[in-house]
């Protein structure tokens, strides 16, 4: 594997801005300045970013309610995102869709989808979109291992199968769904179900090292690419928070010890190290970009602060390209 | 002019569609081998069928998988084709129904207007036929409580085929049901390219005393009361909305101002139907034209029984609404129309 | 008598009807962590949850796999449990539709009564919570339009433990949609086991005046609106359907003979929702108590948008019924409610 | 294997049983005598008699729309069962389902379903009361191989694995779909998607062979009722009639030379001379056989032709088992 330095810095980066937000939104949510809740990719973001950074600016992705980290992954700028959660008319889209569907097209990212599974099969006509007219896109699906036990994905993977579609089929297995832990509902090895589909099926183990998710996605990328159809990824990674912010469950079905070893495993602290062991850059530097980050996400928190709510009337836009004068 | 079936029709408009615009793509189960006869019919042995014009390239022959079929059109339609979805049977959609509903219908919508989904579905209402309660649905009324859809419901070859041109034309999301006691009907259809505007319903007769609107497989049998309620000396008018959503206000209510009566014929099942709407449109906006009840003559709200004894006697016919217009103009019996 | 939420006594009707029959079982995702509160609720530490009481065998917690959780208990409904499905958000219920529609719906009928299947599905109405276009459906009319099932909506938690109590009893399958709006909503509900039947409608409010019927959420709004109107010297008779399917036509159409005015509050969209069928029927069977336009106050025909300032004025409101009533009554302006 | 010869000809029986009720129904549809059209499970009959005479009569069974096999195979009367499909008052349905919608409590079959793929979870719910009960039954789910492409298949397959349950899915690889060849539309091998969900997956490849499914079958359901889960089987077989009687499709999807060879391997052929081959039976006696069946369809026939059509008003009944006054 030969990445140039400027990828690794802005795997880096991507990660970083990722959990800044996110831990942003944490507290946004608390003090009911974000309404609804947001789930967040805490603990994730080597899953996302090896994903989202081996896929081309022009390539397609769609993901799920654990929505931030896939757009900022992806390259979205971080103003309209937030807006966005805040409902305001600057969001990404005009505060119409909130936490659960962001979207950002000019990203390639198709949008983010509050209905677990549901938008597996977008993907993949994405990809049939690429195929069809010879575009040379790619199309990647995220979802989590709850997921991946609803019909869609197999109908899915099947027939990105047989049209030999380019999409890659990303399951972040962060080994529950919710508050019911994956293998009590999860019969054998969700990699392992692509072979029945005749698609490739790889799992990475170690989810939190960005370099691994990178590795296995670009493989899976460049088949796509070379029309040798879809593949399916699992990563195995961890949630470092509550599956929503704010949500008390009365049960404690994640225990201590787990999430004390998960945490241990900090997928920013441990590329941090693999940069500064590998001479790409220094402690200084990367602290300079966190503070660069940071700044990032203040000032796309001052953007939606100051952004004006969207007017009434936009409730009624947007439906159709053609209205026909449905209003309140 | 060509004499057309309404298939053939529908099969017309496909095919300038997708003459005129290579983003045009057929996907659907059995569509190669052209079972459900659009993709070719009759005519293909001259014509040439749609694989042997298109290629397998835009003519998609899928797996039994209704749910990514509509799922993948969507993607499809949201990255840069137009594709037209056959899904056949009416009652299979349900397995697409969260596509249909949590993503077709929502997508542009939840994201500011970014995306646009121009899709087409075209779904086969092959009621009537003795195929039982798993093949004869006319689900349209659910989707129509279901904005971000459009809904268009031609009831002649000359409609489907303009109709169906604009829906292909429409970047917005419209399912096609089409009504299988239709597909044999035939009539002059013009051979150039034409589009009926989504939205604008059709008189199809005129008259002052009592309005007629018959939606769907309805329109022939409201059309066979409305000459028999002639030749009695009543006038009805008779309106085809030919477009369910957007809905042609407009045309009903000006033709009940006129008629002060309303009779509403819907082969869908009766409870929340399509009538439900018209009537409950009617009885707000309309209510100071209003000489007698409004009347809706639908299916009773049973499942469709295979045997032909049972399943003949449901659904919405000439003497069905005959007679409702009939109690409208305090000329028939007062009795309820159904349940 | 003690005093209980919404939530609460969902979950006291659950509980009993588990402990007085051992073939009703529960089946859903996360019901074992009781995530959405009723399989344990608050009194979860003290009463012993669900899970404790019932065990694994009966309190089946499940993969993300709508289709199969509702096929599968109605498969199990038709072999001799008694399920209650806890399908969550309303808006996860299509990715079963086939299920519920083809199977669930069709099937006693179809095998001419061989079957009979005593299942009940739990579905939240989550709407007015921001939490945008996937999970704030209100889709209940859509199944208004599916023969076979039936549908009640509890507005308060009395009706809910009496109405769940019913379904779970029933034979036949039956749709409970809950509206979380009313989750918090608390009032004194006794403490032994009680039955409402279903298809029997509650007069919230005598009246005489206006009759103003109210769906589900929309009940206390209803309530507030009508309190206000009796301030201003107007009486509203206020009735509470209760249950959708079977509808108590009676309640409504003998307030209706005495008011001769009809508002119909609805939270879920306005095109073929459950307010156009009342008004239907009502313009069909009571068309001659009539003194004016029958006025639905339901949700307009967009999707649900996140942002609070958006979404806060869609759902039918107290102001909004009111402004309605006094329409109907000739007091108010006369613009059409919505659209 | 050892099979007592009681149920080997039954076995023979029944085969014959479906192949001359099938027979019967083609003629009835061409004639009109039968409304709307039938698929019939000629060819098939293998497949068929395998399965459901391995089950027990308590235990349950769900179809689809090739639907007269099934409950013929698992022991149905005849007479209701063709006075069903002429939509007769004494039909097993009471006129009501018809030749996609059969059914017959009787005897375990809770439906065929007109709905491809659609019966599958139901049958994984009739598995769920057994093992709620403890009732020690099994259940049994027939599709074809255009239903293994239906995501609802996945979920039941994973729900099965994970719960334990004594279900068994059974792929009717008849190798089309209606007009498309399961080859062009199907990734991989249907079998080999149980190991994915951790449930074994067996090919019967030689589906003509009522021996070799029922031995197959015999296993799955043994496993079953032992409380050790769920199987997939697929058994490959042909059916000889087109997609259903009277469709006439423009093409010729299936060429002659396959159609032949598999002519050539009728299943009740090949039977009769294992039966006779191993002593079981004469070629007399089983040419009685023959004529009985042929006896009991034609009664079956004369029964369902001077059966009473229904009573229109119930088409208003047997929707609700409480019923609330829908008239027509
Ligand atoms: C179809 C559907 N069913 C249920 C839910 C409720 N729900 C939201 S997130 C979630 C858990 C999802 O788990 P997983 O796919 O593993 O993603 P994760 O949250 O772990 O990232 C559930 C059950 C939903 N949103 N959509
Ligand atoms: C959900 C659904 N989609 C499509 C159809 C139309 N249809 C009926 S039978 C059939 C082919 C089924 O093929 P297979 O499952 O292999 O069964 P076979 O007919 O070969 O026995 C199709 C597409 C249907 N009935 N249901
Ligand atoms: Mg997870
Ligand atoms: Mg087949």
């Amino acid at each position: 594997m030969n990445i140039e330095r400027e990828t690794l810095l802005e795997m880096q980066r991507r990660m970083l801005r990722i959990r800044r937000f996110d831990e942003r939104c944490s507290k946004l949510v608390k003090f009911g300045h974000i309404p609804g809740t947001v789930h967040t990719s805490i603990g994730q973001e080597a899953q996302v970013v090896g994903a989202t950074v081996a896929l081309g600016p022009e390539d397609y992705m769609t993901g799920n309610h654990r929505s931030h980290g896939h757009p900022i992954g992806k390259g979205s700028n971080l103003g309209p995102l937030m807006a966005e959660l805040f409902g305001k008319a600057t969001g990404v889209c005009g505060g119409k869709g909130g936490s659960l569907h962001l979207a950002d097209f000019s990203v390639g990212s198709l949008g983010e989808s509050g209905i677990v599974g549901s938008s597996i099969p977008i993907a993949t006509g994405a990809a049939l979109t690429a195929k069809v007219k010879g575009t040379g896109r790619v199309s990647l699906a995220f979802f989590g291992d709850g997921a991946s036990n609803q019909g869609g994905l197999y109908e899915s993977m099947n027939l990105a199968s047989v049209w030999g579609l380019p999409v890659v089929f990303l399951c972040e297995n962060n080994q529950y769904a919710l508050s019911t832990p994956a293998h009590t509902v999860t019969a054998g090895v969700v990699a392992e179900r692509a072979a029945g589909f005749d698609l490739p099926g790889v799992r990475v183990d170690d989810g939190q090292d960005v370099l691994k998710v990178y590795e296995a996605v670009r493989i899976a990328i460049c088949r796509a690419r070379a029309g040798e159809g879809p593949s399916l990824i699992e990563v195995m990674t961890y949630r470092f928070n509550e599956h929503s912010e704010g949500l008390r469950l009365g049960v404690d079905y994640r225990n201590a010890d787990e999430r004390d070893l998960w945490r241990s495993r900090d997928p920013i602290e441990i590329f941090r190290a693999w940069l500064i062991g590998n001479g790409v850059a220094s402690a200084t530097a990367l602290d300079a970009m966190d503070e660069e980050v940071l700044a990032e996400v203040e000032a796309a928190v001052e953007f939606a602060e100051e952004s004006p709510d969207p007017d009434a009337a936009t409730a009624f836009r947007d439906l159709y390209t053609e209205p026909f004068g449905v209003t309140a | 002019m060509s004499i057309l079936s309404y298939l053939g029709a529908i099969g017309a408009a496909q095919r300038e569609a997708m003459q005129a615009d290579e983003d045009v793509i057929i996907i659907g189960e059995d569509v190669e081998a052209n079972v459900y006869g659009t993709t070719g019919g009759k005519s293909r042995a001259d014509k040439g069928d749609f694989l042997t014009l298109f290629g397998p390239n835009r003519i998609r022959n899928t797996p039994i998988s209704e749910e990514v079929i509509v799922g993948a059109a969507a993607g499809a339609a949201m990255t840069g084709l137009r594709p037209i979805v056959d899904l056949s049977y009416s009652s299979f959609m349900y397995l697409a129904f969260d596509q249909l509903v949590n993503q077709i219908a929502k997508n542009r919508y939840m994201f500011g207007g970014q995306a646009s989904i121009p899709l087409v579905i075209r779904s086969a209402m092959f009621y009537g036929l003795s195929t039982g309660a798993h093949h004869s649905d006319r689900p349209y009324p659910m989707l129509m409580n279901v904005p971000g859809l459009k809904i268009i419901t031609p009831a002649s070859p000359r409609d489907a085929k303009g109709l169906l041109r604009s829906a292909i034309d429409s970047n917005d999301p419209v399912i096609c049901f089409e009504a299988c006691p239709l597909w044999g009907m035939k009539e002059d259809v013009p051979d150039e390219e034409y589009r009926i505007p989504l939205g604008q319903a059709k008189t199809v007769f005129e008259g002052s005393d009592v309005t007629i609107v018959a939606i769907s497989g309805t329109v022939p049998e409201a059309w066979k009361a409305a000459t028999k309620l002639r030749k009695e000396g009543i006038s009805a008018e008779l309106i085809d909305p030919r477009t369910l959503v957007p809905l042609d206000h407009r045309a009903i209510m000006d033709s009940v101002a006129r008629t002060g009566r309303l009779v509403i014929a819907d082969p869908a099942h009766r409870t929340c139907g399509a009538a439900a709407e018209i009537s409950a449109i009617v009885a707000e906006e309309a209510f100071d034209s209003l000489k007698a009840p409004i009347v809706r003559v639908a299916t009773p709200d049973t499942q469709i029984p295979f045997a032909p004894v049972l399943e003949g006697q449901l659904y919405p016919n000439a003497k069905r609404i005959e007679d409702a217009a009939n109690r409208v103009l305090g000329l028939g019996p007062k009795e309820r129309e159904t349940q």
